[in-house]
């Protein structure tokens, strides 16, 4: 194994780390606000692991320059990332108010006490 | 609760703010060149307004009516994204015609900013669009949290709406 | 041309016209029989497994927990842990989903 | 080429829920009438569309939508499709009968009781959701508009958000959405990065017996079978249903049975040619019969309305799914012409009247909530004395969802429980089994709600509009009732042909 593959694998052990422990983050911990930064890790595992995917080695990012148009990278996984990202600021803001309102209504954010709807 | 740093903070915001809101502007319009466009340039705006709230605890006297911008950017955006009909939808119908958007592209080039077509336009659009949703949502949420002053009346139904 | 029936087994319009011809013949049958009863005169109290009717005529409504009580308590064992898993924590309901998608993963990855 | 309207229907189908949602909150500023007529407007023109593509559909057969293309039929992998197949006919229609039938429904109940605008926007928006997401044909426009449904549904879940119970309910749901969201999106990165397409058709041609497909595939169906609250994946669904706002509540209902026709486009579509279709519909088969069965012993205990139609719900989403699951273990074998056909001709046939008579539930049990401001059972009692129409239109759904012949329920378990009887006989016992347990359950609810001497709990019917909004849903029970044949062979069989024969390239 060179140095080369190990450093082309880091990325997506990064996305193993990210996604796991915000997979761990929302199954065990308790606090509603602390799920959604469980979320908002996994969704920077994805987001990070749609990039590494893209990586050509070698080439230049799918931007207007003076670079023949066969050495760029499909942009396809770039703007999932992108589509990504602004979705996950559109669910990540609906969840917060969420989460204020559930601390009015029962003055708590513990999901052992936001359960009204049980059974 | 009245919220509002001190003044120093408050000064620094108030030359800040232009420029930011020119950054986003400029993002927005370059974005069919260069990383950027309308999400990203719109939220460069909106951060100008999240700026505003936090330093000064309010947004001005004046009545803001960020839904109806909101409603107006995603009816530019469908309706531009419409009017290529005539061949299929979201079909660039000002790419190569000329003028101020539809210059054409021809091999490799340092980038010339008036090739986008119906892009910029579109940018344009989702950049109203954004801008305006995020400082509604912001709005919303530091009048709900208390860092700002909340109004008489204080509906919040369904204030989150998706950026495309 | 319209088809009446459904993949050569099943056809609502005959069974509707069954059920009609059936309640005809029944009618009939009715109208044939001696009118003796008298429906005023013999008019009597509803008869509740031997109790007393209530005054109150609102009181004879049959709520919802006076059915299928005996069902679910005969098969007790079954219904009480079904309704104490749906806890109504949002970690439960995650766990479901993560649990299933390992024990489908598994299935797939060996069976596939 | 000429200018050909009838090719551009999907693209409709899509742009004019959007367009009439932020047209809807514009117009509402400056009254609230012109707001409410924009709202009809555009429902009425979706329907319209979705009418004339299934027309088109069925007279001259499936195309491919190509958007931003010089013209809309152009065959381009890398950009944006729709496809317009006889299974996108029956899904939209689906979902297009209940959104006008909730929309007109919710015309009389948002009167006095709520602000309207803002709900007909999200209403609008998770209808263009839904539409988009039964029609795409690449992997990166499906996470898009499953994530644009997932947000504008559950706002609308939490559209009374004065009761704690509502935003409870919209929150659960919004987290499982999303986390099932991030792992669409994860497997769908895992597709890419082999192939370098997102394309269904082209997808379809090179998936294999490869550890990742497989990875992608099990990941790819738990999460719409979340969504489309298989058991024991279900849970949020009770508590979305039962709390989302009166005429939301079907609409909701029908958001995940299109997550559930995405999810059998997936399977036969992307999956169908390279996988061992035989083992991936027994994991169907199996989600299903556990949906049958503990969702119809959930709704036994349950005491609350709403739920209770809630959890019939997800038993009546296991008799799909076990039937398309029986459909897709047979695919391509000799037993396929035998009965794999049929049950697939029950389930697709059972989805399009599940839509319509759990609407019709759903609107009448939301009718006696708005009226009595009673959700128990123990306490409701009588109103048929107050409320004939309502009773009647009730009346007409349960027998429908108890399979009770002549019903159009019974038509669809019929064609379930004969093809499911050759795959595994104790698989139509148990359909048999929960049907009854449907019954008795229906039974129980309508003799509780409106059988019985009158408690005063009501003071009349509602409103002409409520009352229309469940009639155009009783007509088309009906007219299902009536006339099977000619619904399985005009709408259902195309669909099949449509997915058993895989995406049109």
């Amino acid at each position: 194994m060179t140095l080369e593959s190990i450093l082309m694998t880091l990325p997506y052990i990064t996305v193993v780390v990210l996604f796991s422990l915000g997979l761990f983050t929302v199954l065990f911990k308790k606090n509603l606000i602390k799920i959604i930064m469980g979320i908002a890790l996994m969704q920077n595992g994805a987001n990070l692991f749609l990039v590494s995917l893209a990586y050509r080695r070698g080439d230049y990012a799918p931007i207007f320059t003076s670079a023949e148009s066969t050495d760029m990278v499909m942009p396809t996984a770039h703007a999932l990332t992108l589509t990504s990202i602004v979705i996950g600021v559109a669910t990540t803001a609906l969840l917060l108010s969420f989460v204020i309102m559930i601390k009015k209504h029962y003055g708590s954010i513990n999901t052992d006490d936001v359960r009204r709807c049980k059974e | 609760m009245n919220w509002k740093m001190s003044r120093i903070v408050r000064t620094v915001t108030n030359f800040l703010v232009v420029p930011i809101v020119i950054f986003g502007i400029y993002l927005i319009l370059h974005g069919h060149l260069t990383p950027g466009g309308g999400f990203q340039g719109g939220a460069v705006v909106a951060s100008a307004t999240a700026l505003l709230i936090i330093a000064y605890g309010s947004l001005g006297r004046h009545k803001k009516d960020f839904s109806t911008v909101e409603a107006i950017g995603l009816i530019l955006f469908i309706s531009i994204a419409l009017l290529g009909i005539g061949s299929t939808m979201f079909y660039n119908f000002l790419a190569g015609t000329g003028g101020i958007f539809g210059g054409s592209v021809e091999g490799i080039n340092p980038g010339y900013i008036n090739t986008g077509g119906t892009v910029t336009l579109m940018n344009l659009a989702v950049g109203i669009e954004v801008s305006a949703a995020l400082s509604l949502i912001l709005w919303m949420m530091s009048k709900e949290t208390g860092i700002m002053e909340p109004e008489k009346k204080t509906s919040t139904t369904g204030s989150e709406e998706v950026e495309d | 041309m319209i088809e009446l029936v459904l993949e050569d087994i099943w056809s609502p319009i005959v069974f509707i016209l069954v059920i009609l011809l059936t309640t005809l013949v029944a009618y009939l049958l009715y109208k044939m029989g001696n009118p003796v009863y008298n429906r005023t005169k013999h008019k009597g109290e509803p008869f509740i497994s031997g109790n007393r009717p209530p005054k109150d005529i609102r009181k004879i409504h049959v709520a919802g927990d006076n059915l299928f009580w005996g069902f679910t308590d005969a098969l007790k064992n079954y219904f009480e842990p079904l309704v104490k898993s749906h806890t109504g924590k949002l970690n439960d309901y995650l766990y479901w989903v993560v649990i299933t998608l390992a024990v489908v993963l598994v299935y797939i990855y060996m069976a596939v | 080429m000429s200018f050909d309207i009838m090719l551009h229907t999907p693209t409709f189908a899509l742009a004019v829920p959007l367009l009439f949602a932020f047209l809807t909150i514009l117009l509402s500023k400056f009254s609230k009438k012109v707001g409410d007529v924009t709202f009809l407007l555009g429902l009425l023109l979706t329907g319209y569309f979705v009418f004339l593509m299934s027309y088109r559909i069925f007279t001259d057969g499936g195309w491919v939508y190509t958007f931003g293309a010089e013209e809309p039929i152009t065959l381009n992998f890398f950009r944006i499709t729709f496809i317009a197949d006889g299974f996108a006919a029956l899904a939209t229609i689906t979902i297009a009968i209940t959104a006008i039938a909730a929309g007109i429904y919710s015309f009389g109940y948002l009167q006095k009781k709520m602000p309207s605008d803002k709900f007909y926007t999200l209403f609008l928006l998770t209808l263009g959701g839904v539409n988009g997401m039964v029609l795409t044909g690449d992997l990166f426009n499906l996470f898009v508009w499953f994530e644009v449904t997932s947000v504008a549904s559950c706002a609308l879940i939490a559209y009374e958000n004065h009761r704690g119970r509502s935003v409870e309910a919209a929150l659960k749901y919004m987290v499982l959405s999303v986390v099932g969201g991030l792992i669409v999106l994860f497997s769908i990165g895992l597709l890419y990065g082999q192939y370098g397409v997102l394309n269904y058709a082209l997808l379809s041609g090179n998936i294999s017996r490869i550890f990742l497909d497989k990875l992608a595939l099990g990941l790819l169906l738990v999460i719409f079978a979340m969504k489309a609250s298989s058991v024991p994946m279900h849970m949020w669904a009770p508590d979305a249903y039962g709390e989302a706002p009166g005429p939301a509540t079907p609409f909701i209902a029908i958001t995940s049975l299109g997550s559930l026709f995405v999810l059998f486009r997936l399977l036969f579509g992307v999956f169908g040619v390279g996988m061992d279709t035989a083992a991936v519909g027994a994991v169907l088969v199996i989600l299903g019969v556990l949906s049958m069965f503990v969702g119809v012993t959930m709704a036994l205990v349950q005491d609350d309305l709403k739920r209770l139609i809630a959890y019939l719900s997800v038993s009546q989403v296991g008799y799909m799914t076990m039937a398309v699951g029986v459909g897709l273990a047979t695919l391509n074998t000799v037993e396929y012409q035998n009965f794999g056909e049929l049950a697939m001709k029950g389930g697709f046939f059972h989805m399009i009247n599940d839509g319509v008579y759990k609407a019709l539930l759903f609107l009448s049990a939301v009718t006696v909530v708005h009226k009595t401001d009673l959700r128990s059972l123990n306490d409701l009692g009588g109103l048929a004395h107050k409320m004939p129409y309502t009773t009647v239109f009730f009346l007409v759904g349960a027998v429908s969802i108890a399979g009770i012949p002549p019903m159009s329920g019974f038509s669809s378990k019929l064609l379930i429980y004969r093809s499911v009887y050759l795959y595994n006989p104790i698989l139509a016992v148990i359909a048999l089994v929960v049907s009854i347990i449907t019954f008795a359950i229906m039974g129980k609810v309508f003799f509780n709600a409106f059988l019985g001497p009158d408690q005063g709990l009501t003071d009349g019917e509602v409103s002409k509009l409520m009352l229309s909004g469940m009639a155009i849903l009783t007509a088309m029970v009906i007219v299902f009732t009536l006339f099977p044949g000619l619904v399985v062979s005009e709408l259902v069989t195309p669909a099949i042909e449509a997915l058993s024969e895989g995406v049109i390239p």
